[in-house]
């Protein structure tokens, strides 16, 4: 087992290398570059850019030099752990980030964790209840959270929060709190906000969880060690978690690897609409600025915590499923 | 005849059934003939005609794609048709009475006044009894390019306005727009899930089957595919994208492409659980038969896991019929005169809507009606193909 | 970083320069108030921390509501003959950080920066250069200075008034920290390490911003001084002690103690002003918020008022006189064709439709509010005409037609125009559809396509787009002061002739100079303008200019006088209900003097 | 309650345990019902066993589910199962009338009802160590220490039979053979001491020493424990050394029941003397058939997509030429685990050690062995579904030699049609998601054979040869008896017509009289088309029956191979003596001589030229003559073994 992990975590970095230059690809494919967009931008609003300043700015981070030339500068920095310079914010994108990536961490894993609580005994239920009310219920209650597209369903729900309990729309908590140390009252205010946005985000992926779930325990509960496992006496909840469950969680461990990037990007939007304080918008706006550093870094993050979930996926896996373990590699 | 069993604590007669026997009878299973010649496909037909809601999501959705070839035929109004002086109309209710009076379907006159204050168009029903109209002539249009027609399955009466769910910004009536929308969205995405799911299953069935090299590979280009968040991939993809192309065909060509990189997480629940599964005896069986691999796949190991599978793909179709908004979203997807319920969503998307124009969500419902019919119509197939029903 | 000169310049006590300038408030009609309570205000970026030194609007000359130049930092200046320019200070005018504001810091710009090639590598600003000549800059005393060019230089003081206007003074007691020529080596080199930059050049820059007040530190003039460091998601403001304006009774200006700026992210702004989260909002909230906004009137202490937009359009189509294609530029050169254009808009359903009707269906002209403003100028071709517009299309050899109705064209294309867009506001496309319904009955058809904006910008430039929409002239509202350079092929900005006002821009190195006689003539008409020293012979230039532009209909306006919702508190006094809404040459609401208003009870 | 289980016999009135009352059981489909059990009446005495006959497919298996009232929900039950617990005061309970999954039906089942699966392969979790899965009944039950309950369990792992009980422990159910999975179900069975077992076919794959040890073992605890038994068996030789009563059934109704003596001695229903007149003995002549209860007519050219071989000399006797060769043949399996992070030195299970033989153009050789031998680790590894370590494999079809170990692409083709294999376990191996059409049907689509139609006709040709009906065609492989799904595997594996057909076990799940049924066609059709089978059994009455030669492995070793009178009549090895004498017979006069089974704790250690004395390289095959060999010293001289051998056997007559 040792010799895998070693054996994984060394192919990981290929891996980086080539999502790296995908990374750069990405941010370099539109056509212009921040300079350019931040000219038109202030232009759209009848303002001169400060072209001295942007001149200076163009021959520091190389965009004379050519592709190849910027790519290996932007590799090599960030081994040594400088991740460039955010052109939109004037400072090196380390400090830009700031709160925001323990926000983002924040909302991810309150999402994550209820996706969880909720989901798992919602999908034993749907499965062990096949068509009893309760399992239309839920369906139909999941699954109108997928069809309501996220931005619309957050206007609603802010909309209706303000109104009913006067939540200030948006954010992660009142803005009087923004700049201030961490208190009671800022976090009871976070807390009054974090609702919404674990609400939109989670309710997606909690009812696709819960579908999933049910369809694949659905499947194993007709096999005859549930019945070996009823003849020993156990408790019918116990059997469902001890076998079937754990059986129809292999889908769910495959997945584990892309659980926090496409939280994150499905949240992005959810963070836009609601001006959430995460990475979100801050991505989003980078992309479309071309601030490519601050956008860059962003995604190598992101393409970091993927490749890291990825490992804990098939090391999760392997440990799991003794099958996988010890006949994977089996002859035929 | 002796009684079968002693008391209790009895000893054991010895006992002897004393009915007929025939040791070449058939057996006691009564069954149809027409069961017993029946193929597999056709044994599942018959089980999923059981499940009445999945039945009833069938024929609904069997409505809906039939309903768009016509939907020029039952849309109202035309996609298009504005109505200047019926900005923002609200819903219009049907009635049948008047005054004690029957008259049939029809709806009051409506009369709008701009509150100069608050700049809001306020309607209010005068008593002028505007009776609709059925099969009747109303705006043209140029069926499918074919021939040009006015029929209409109801239009308001002559001179007057029907809007029976509103109208939007520029007076167009949103029934006829969720009409119309029904078109690209019940399509356009069928082709990226289509590709994805082809590829998810082929390829993660693949790593899955084979492991090795092969699964070494596939699995890092799943990662790197992974790794990459969608957004990012549409905006660079949005910008490559040649200018000349109608935004139809750039948004099949993006939807295209993404199922081109959406397959991974399939592929990888694809390519886990069959890790599992080709340890069953009965692959191996088919491996000494002399089995193909792509017919171990396909007919041993895929239907293992048809319960997921179908729960996967009924969950792909509302990011189906809702991805656009996102790109719309980021400035890049449907625009009109391209109509389709993301369009129409996104159009919605302001807080002004939700507070004074709620009916501009009424697209929402399709919506969400369409993907609870493929849900329990992913049921009914599930059920169908479960052998333990 | 703190010096010596601010340890010594915070010991000042605060208070108004002995000569400040006085607002006589009642005479303006407004109410003198009391001074504290903060004003929150909503920013779509962080970026927008920009709108502050543009609502503050401390200028050395600065335009009062009439737009009259006024001095405003300065206590007085004199003009000669457009030529020599001299600037009188206040006495005991001081940086907020109370170091005194003089000459020196005129003379720091000018030789220690403008001079300087590492900081400016260009030298002095193309701005203040009049055919390549830089001004002569005199210190006359400390109070006193003078620029003077050779030639006569009328958009100077204009400039100046402008809302990002060309900095000629910074506060050098603290800049010369960061310069070599003031600081020692190894401490400049120390502040480039602590501010992690590469150089003394940049760090002078990024500790000297003005535009975005990004650097709590800098001394500034302005009403109120930034407090916190970017990256934020709030940003504080308050109220600079040594401000130079009081109110007829002695008080010192800005009233209000503090601004936060919080940022949210644009689609956000009018749900939450319309929740009472801003005591001052005027950005980021569109006409189409209006009746949401004015519906939270009632629920939350606010006022919503509409100010009017003075573009000298909201929206125009613009043909691309530079397109590459040759069939269409040879149309739209032909003033038919675009007179035809024009006719053929019904202006009155648009503005129905999409601005309740209560915009003002014009030509891209000046507006009513300027004193340039003639009715022909904002009436020509603005009628709705459909038959003089296809009779002018017939004539012009366009009388061939598809089954479809469509006009054919010369090389036997159909008559097709793609109208691009930077796809910026949600009522383009509305008026869009309107267009295309309204031209399809002149038998053209029109496709829109929204862009990312740059690659908008490079496809016009580029002469790929046929045709833009974009809005009318920026200000709509000019004097015969200021330069009618809009009007003139002067900039590539400008999308119905990019690559001549490229030409113009780059001294005719890039570009083509304009061959059609009519464009030709603007910018002879310019060049007079820049040359002339007289109001009276300026304003003749400007009618001739503008009767030019607006009867050959380079641009097709629709509507102006577009209204703009600014929502306030209800506590907020002295906040005009009704104004213009523009960035040039008002500066939002800077010529308005927020420092003037102040929080009372609730009304 | 006595957490032993162990109740005083004098104390308790002797009720009857169990009486199930008037019960049947019913399974609804698309199309149709399956009566499984039709007012089936039945009682079981304490500390008596009872044993349930039949034929494959009438409902015992059903009827021991049901009483656990563990029957697929699908099930439709009628009647009653009253439950006296001699441990329990209430008396009678009815155990379809409690809440299902209630507190009170799950402190009794696994606790006071213990229950043998008839499939032990798919009764277990794959993903749970055997000793986990048998912790887990003792944790539910009993509030014994983690340490203790470890303790009784490696005690009862032993008890099975494992030598190794600490690594059996720790392994997973797929590490197992066939016969060890069924030992670790009887473990997990026995593990709570229940008043009543229902063991469903508890020995079928286990070799017959092994299945001595188990009855001796289940002989004891039912003294001991006065533990009462539902023994469901095909097997009339475990019945007569069982059994205190017999019920036979036969498609869900009670043909005769009665005292063990009254059945044996005296039967009387035509059901009955049918079954007694189908079990194979040795004493058969070679070319006597056996007497199923139905004789099913063979047309193996209709039935098989195989052409009658024309030019086939004397189907008879064995030709001479070669069809199989394996060589040296070694496949060893790596414990992995050892250590979490895999860091201990790897422990290896030697399956199958250096084994040579050849199987003959058109003759039968069985391969018996004890449980967990390697017997089919090998055939997996002459089908080439297992790669082996060392050695060759070549087959000599009609298309000319094939290296099994190598084939690719058009060799392998080949070999995939004309070798095929019935699997040991038919649940597994049976595609769940196929209709019994689809899979008997598969093997022709495979490779093509004939057009659909003929292909029907096929299909439905060998369904009624194994005896199952038209209806079964659309049925899904779970909803068979256990005898049915093997005999869809045995179609399966006919429906191409193999030149080699390898059978594990193939007729383990049947009753005798299928059992004959299945035999004589598989004769028939050796006889008619020539085909050569590799016969691997566990019954030696089988084996004598079907073999020409027979092959027997010990510990990955062929320890002796010759003809099958040979080793039936006069054994050389000890291990095939041992064998034989375990055999039970279903005669009431010749009980099993547990004496010379031994216990399985230990493995033996054979007399001197037969033990390896842990140097496995000091022993070769001796060559005794007529292709009997031996596996002795290398040292010892044939001819002293047959000396020794024939001398012995004088000494015993
Ligand atoms: N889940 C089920 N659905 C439908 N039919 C079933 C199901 N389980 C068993 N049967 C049918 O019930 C009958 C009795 O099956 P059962 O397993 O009890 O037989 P058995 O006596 O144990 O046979 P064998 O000796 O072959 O194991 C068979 O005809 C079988 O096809
Ligand atoms: N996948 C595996 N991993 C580890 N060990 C295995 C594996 N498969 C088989 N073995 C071991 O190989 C040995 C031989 O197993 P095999 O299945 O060939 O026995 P068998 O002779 O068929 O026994 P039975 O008669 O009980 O079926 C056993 O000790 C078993 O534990
Ligand atoms: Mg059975
Ligand atoms: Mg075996």
């Amino acid at each position: 087992m040792l010799r895998y992990i070693l054996w994984r975590i060394l192919v990981m970095i290929p891996t980086l290398l080539l999502i790296s230059m995908l990374v750069f690809t990405i941010i370099e494919l539109p056509p212009g570059d921040y300079f350019e967009s931040y000219i038109e931008e202030l232009r759209a609003i009848g303002e001169k850019a400060d072209l001295q300043e942007i001149e200076e700015l163009r021959a520091r981070y190389g965009y004379d030099k050519p592709i190849p030339i910027r790519y290996l500068n932007w590799v090599g920095g960030m081994l040594v752990g400088d991740f460039g310079y955010s052109f939109e914010y004037r400072l090196p994108v380390s400090e830009v980030v700031g709160d925001r990536l323990w926000l983002t961490v924040l909302v991810s894993f309150v999402t994550i964790a209820l996706t969880w609580i909720i989901a798992f005994p919602i999908g034993v239920y749907s499965a062990t209840r096949q068509y009893s009310w309760g399992d239309y219920g839920l369906t139909l209650f999941g699954l109108i959270g997928i069809a309501v597209p996220n931005f619309i369903f957050a206007l609603i729900l802010m909309y209706f929060a303000n109104m009913w309990f006067g939540t200030t729309i948006g954010h992660l908590m009142d803005q009087k709190y923004l700049n201030q140390p961490m208190s009671w009252d800022k976090f009871w205010s976070i807390l009054e906000h974090l609702w919404i946005p674990v609400i939109i985000i989670g309710t997606a992926g909690t009812a696709s969880m819960v579908r999933r779930l049910r369809a694949n325990l659905l499947d194993e509960l007709q096999k005859q060690y549930v019945m070996t496992a009823r003849a020993k006496g156990l408790h019918p909840m116990k059997v469902l978690v001890k076998y079937p469950l754990r059986m129809s969680l292999n889908f769910f461990i495959s997945d584990i690897g892309s659980i926090l990037p496409s939280i994150i990007s499905g949240a992005e939007i959810t963070a836009v609409v609601l001006s959430l304080e995460t990475t979100g918008p801050m991505l989003i706006k980078a992309l479309q600025s071309q601030d490519m550093y601050l956008a860059g870094s962003f995604l190598m993050f992101l393409a970091f915590l993927t490749v890291i979930g990825v490992l804990v996926s098939d090391i999760a896996l392997a440990l799991f499923d003794p099958r996988i373990r010890l006949k994977g590699g089996a002859t035929k | 005849m002796k009684p079968m069993l002693p008391q209790s604590g009895q000893p054991l007669d010895h006992y002897v059934s004393t009915a007929p026997f025939d040791p070449y009878a058939t057996e006691a299973a009564a069954s149809s003939s027409a069961y017993t010649e029946a193929s597999q496909l056709r044994l599942m037909w018959w089980r999923f005609k059981r499940h009445r809601l999945a039945l009833i999501s069938g024929i609904l959705l069997a409505f809906a794609y039939l309903s768009i070839i016509i939907v020029e035929f039952l849309a109202p109004y035309n996609l298009h048709t504005r109505n200047i002086d019926s900005i923002y109309s609200p819903p219009q209710s049907v009635h049948l009475f008047h005054e004690g009076d029957f008259v049939g379907p029809f709806v009051y006159k409506q009369h709008m006044q701009l509150d100069m204050t608050t700049l809001k168009r306020v309607y209010s029903d005068t008593n002028i009894v505007q009776p609709l109209r059925f099969f009747c002539k109303g705006d043209d249009y140029h069926f499918w390019g074919l021939f040009g027609a006015d029929r209409h399955l109801v239009c308001p009466a002559e001179g007057g306005d029907f809007f029976l769910l509103g109208t939007d910004r520029l007076g167009r009536d949103v029934l006829s727009r969720i009409l119309y929308g029904a078109r690209i969205s019940l399509t356009i995405g069928l082709l990226g899930i289509t590709t994805s799911f082809i590829l998810g299953i082929v390829i993660g069935g693949l790593a899955g089957y084979r492991g090795g090299v092969f699964d070494l590979i596939v699995q890092r280009i799943i990662e790197v595919l992974q790794s990459i968040p969608s957004i990012p991939l549409w905006l660079a993809l949005a910008a490559i994208m040649p200018l000349t192309w109608s935004p139809l065909l750039i948004y099949l060509g993006i939807t295209f492409i993404l199922g081109l990189l959406d397959w991974t997480g399939l592929a990888r629940a694809v390519r886990s659980k069959l890790f599992s599964l080709r340890e069953e005896d009965y692959v191996l069986a088919a491996q000494l038969m002399g089995a193909s691999k792509t017919r171990i796949i396909g007919r041993h190991l895929v239907p293992g896991f048809m319960s997921h599978l179908i729960a996967s793909a009924t969950l792909a179709i509302p990011g189906m019929i809702l991805g656009e908004t996102t790109l719309s979203f980021l400035g890049l997807g449907l625009r009109a005169p391209i109509t389709s319920w993301g369009v129409l969503l996104t159009e919605a998307r302001t807080v002004n809507v939700i507070a004074l124009y709620p009916w501009l969500l009424f697209p929402v419902i399709p919506v969400i009606v369409v993907i609870l019919a493929f849900n329990f119509l992913g049921d009914g197939l599930r059920d169908a193909a479960d052998p333990y029903k | 970083a703190e010096t010596e000169a601010n340890i010594a310049a915070s010991s000042v006590p605060p208070g108004p320069p002995k000569a400040a300038r006085v607002i006589n408030l009642a005479a303006l009609g407004r109410e003198p108030g009391k001074q504290g309570g903060t004003a929150r205000m909503l920013i779509g970026g962080q970026r927008d921390i920009r709108l502050m030194p543009i609502n503050g609007y401390a200028r050395l000359i600065g335009y009062d509501e009439h737009l009259n130049p006024l001095p405003d930092l300065l206590e007085k200046y004199e003009v000669e003959h457009s030529q020599v320019f001299t600037f009188h200070l206040r006495e005991g005018h001081r940086w907020s950080d109370g170091s005194p504001f003089t000459a020196e810091d005129f003379r720091y710009v000018w030789e220690d920066m403008f001079q300087n090639k590492e900081l400016h590598r260009g030298g002095v600003p193309a701005e203040l250069k009049v055919d390549g000549a830089e001004p002569r800059f005199e210190i006359l005393d400390e109070r006193t200075v003078r620029y003077s060019w050779d030639k006569p230089n009328p958009d100077f003081l204009a400039q100046q008034a402008a809302p990002s206007p060309t900095r000629l003074m910074m506060p050098s007691a603290y800049m010369k920290q960061f310069h070599p020529k003031y600081q020692d080596a190894d401490m400049l080199a120390k502040l480039i390490k602590k501010n992690r930059v590469d150089d003394w050049s940049s760090l002078h820059q990024f500790m000297g911003r003005t535009v975005r007040p990004e650097n709590p530190d800098l001394p500034t003039l302005e009403p109120w001084c930034p407090r916190t460091k970017p990256p934020a998601q709030q940003f504080i403001f308050e109220r600079n002690p040594h401000f130079h304006r009081v109110d007829e009774n002695g008080v010192q200006l800005p009233y209000i103690e503090k601004f936060v700026l919080n940022v949210s992210s644009p689609g956000l702004i009018a749900a939450k002003a319309g929740s009472g989260e801003s005591e001052l909002q005027i950005a980021n909230i569109d006409f189409a918020d209006y009746t949401f906004l004015k519906s939270s009137e009632k629920r939350f202490p606010v006022h919503v008022n509409l100010w009017k937009r003075t573009q000298g359009s909201r929206i125009a189509l613009m043909p691309n006189l530079n397109c590459k294609d040759e069939v269409w530029r040879k149309l739209f050169w032909d003033v038919r064709f675009r007179r035809a254009l024009s006719l053929a808009i019904d202006r009155s359903e648009i503005n129905k439709a999409v601005f309740y009707g209560i915009a003002k269906e014009s030509a891209n002209a000046v507006l009513p509010e300027s004193r340039l403003y003639r009715p022909e100028y904002a009436q020509a071709y603005a009628a709705y005409d459909p038959e003089t517009a296809n009779r002018l299309l017939d004539e012009l050899g366009l009388d061939r037609r598809n089954e479809k109705g469509l006009r054919l064209l010369s090389d036997g294309r159909v008559a097709h125009i793609t109208i691009e867009s930077a796809g910026e506001d949600s009522f383009e496309s509305d008026v869009l559809e309107l267009v295309a319904d309204h031209l399809f009955k002149i038998g053209i058809a029109i496709h829109t396509r929204a862009t990312q904006r740059e690659l908008f910008r490079r496809r016009i430039r580029g002469g790929d787009t046929i045709m833009s929409v974009w809005q009318g002239l920026d200000n709509g509202v000019p004097t015969a002061d200021m330069s009618p350079q809009e009007l003139a092929p002067t900039s590539d900005d400008q999308v119905f002739w990019p690559n001549w006002g490229l030409n113009y821009l780059s001294g005719g190195g890039d570009g083509n100079p304009p061959d059609m006689p009519e464009a030709k003539q603007l910018l002879d008409l310019l060049k007079e303008w820049r040359r002339s020293g007289e109001t009276s012979e300026r304003e003749e230039i400007w009618h001739k200019m503008l009767s030019i532009f607006t009867q050959q209909v380079f641009t097709i306006g629709i509507v102006n006088a577009a209204l703009q919702p600014v929502v306030s508190s209800s506590r907020l006094r002295n906040m005009p209900s009704r104004g213009l809404f523009c960035f040039d040459p008002y500066s939002y609401l800077g010529v308005y003097m927020p420092d003037t208003f102040w929080f009372g009870e609730s009304a | 309650m006595n957490p032993t289980g162990y109740q005083d016999k004098t104390v308790t009135e002797r009720h009857d345990l169990l009486r199930a009352e008037n019960l049947s059981v019913s399974f609804p489909f698309y199309g149709g019902r399956i009566e499984a059990i039709r007012n089936f009446s039945l009682r079981i005495s304490p500390g008596k066993v009872t044993a349930l006959v039949g034929e494959s497919g009438s409902g015992k298996s059903v009827f021991g589910r049901t009483i656990m009232d563990i029957e697929s929900a699908s099930a439709q039950i009628g009647g009653n199962v009253l439950f006296n617990d001699p441990a329990g005061t209430e008396g009678p309970i009815d155990l379809l009338a409690l809440p299902h999954d209630g507190r009170k039906i799950r402190s009794i089942r696994g606790n006071r009802i213990g229950m043998i699966f008839q499939e032990p392969m798919v009764s277990f979790s794959p993903l749970h160590t055997i000793g986990n899965q048998i912790e887990e009944a003792l944790k539910t039950h009993t509030i014994l220490s983690p340490a203790e309950r470890h303790e009784r369990i490696i005690e009862m792992l032993g008890l099975v039979g494992f030598a190794k009980p600490n690594k059996v422990f720790g392994m997973y159910p797929f590490e197992l053979s066939g016969g060890m999975r069924q030992r670790a179900m009887i473990a997990m069975a026995l593990i709570c001491r229940p008043a009543l077992l229902i063991a469903d076919e508890p020995t079928t794959a286990l070799d017959v020493t092994i299945q001595a040890q188990i009855i001796k073992l289940l002989k004891d605890l039912q003294s001991r424990f006065d533990m009462a038994m539902l023994l469901i068996t095909h097997d009339l030789g475990v019945v007569a050394n069982l059994a205190d009563e017999v019920v036979v059934v036969y498609r869900g109704e009670v043909m005769e029941a009665g005292p063990v003596d009254e059945i044996f001695r005296n039967p009387q229903h035509p059901y009955l003397k049918g079954l007694m007149a189908a079990v194979p003995h040795f004493d058969m002549q070679p070319s006597e058939r056996l007497k199923p209860l139905r004789d099913i007519g063979v047309d193996g050219s209709r039935m098989l997509a195989k052409k009658k071989a024309a030019a086939e000399p004397d189907p008879m006797r064995p030709r001479s030429d070669i069809l199989l060769s394996v060589r040296n043949v070694s496949k060893s399996f790596t414990a992995r685990r050892s250590g979490f992070f895999g860091l201990g030195t790897p422990e290896k299970t030697l399956a199958v050690n250096d084994v040579s033989f050849d199987i003959m153009r058109g003759e039968s050789l069985g391969l018996v062995g004890e449980s967990g031998c390697g017997k089919t680790t090998l055939s997996k590894i002459l089908m080439r579904g297992l790669s082996a370590d060392t050695g060759s494999v070549i087959f000599n079809g009609a298309e000319g030699p094939v290296d099994v170990l190598h084939a690719e692409k058009d060799d392998l083709k080949i070999l995939r049609r004309k070798v095929q294999m019935v699997f040991q376990d038919p649940v597994s191996s049976l595609s769940p998601r196929m209709t019994v059409r689809n899979i008997i049907g598969e093997p022709l689509q495979i490779h093509e054979k004939g057009d659909a139609e003929k292909r029907t006709r096929i299909v439905e040709a060998l369904t009624s040869a194994i005896g199952l009906e038209r209806s079964a065609l659309s049925r899904y492989p779970h909803s068979f008896s256990g005898g049915q799904r093997q005999r869809i595997g045995i179609a399966r594996a006919l429906a191409l017509g193999p030149e080699l057909l390898i059978c594990d076990e193939p007729v383990s799940a049947l009753d005798v009289s299928i059992q004959a049924q299945i035999l004589n066609l598989l004769k028939d059709l050796k006889k008619e088309l020539g085909l050569t089978y590799l016969f691997i059994s566990h019954n030696l009455a089988v084996v004598n029956y079907m073999a020409d030669r027979v092959a027997v492995m010990y510990a990955g070793r062929i320890v002796e191979i010759g003809p099958v009178e040979t080793i039936m009549r006069c054994p050389v090895h000890p291990y095939t003596k041992k064998l034989l004498a375990a055999v039970p017979y279903p005669d009431l006069d010749r009980p099993l001589d547990y004496a010379t089974v031994g216990s399985a704790l230990r493995r033996p250690k054979w007399d001197a030229p037969f033990d390896d004395e842990d140097r496995p390289e000091s022993l070769a095959h001796a060559d005794l003559g007529e292709g009997h060999f031996v596996l002795a010293q290398r040292s010892v001289d044939a001819r002293d073994l047959r000396a020794q051998e024939l001398s012995a056997r004088e000494l015993r007559q």
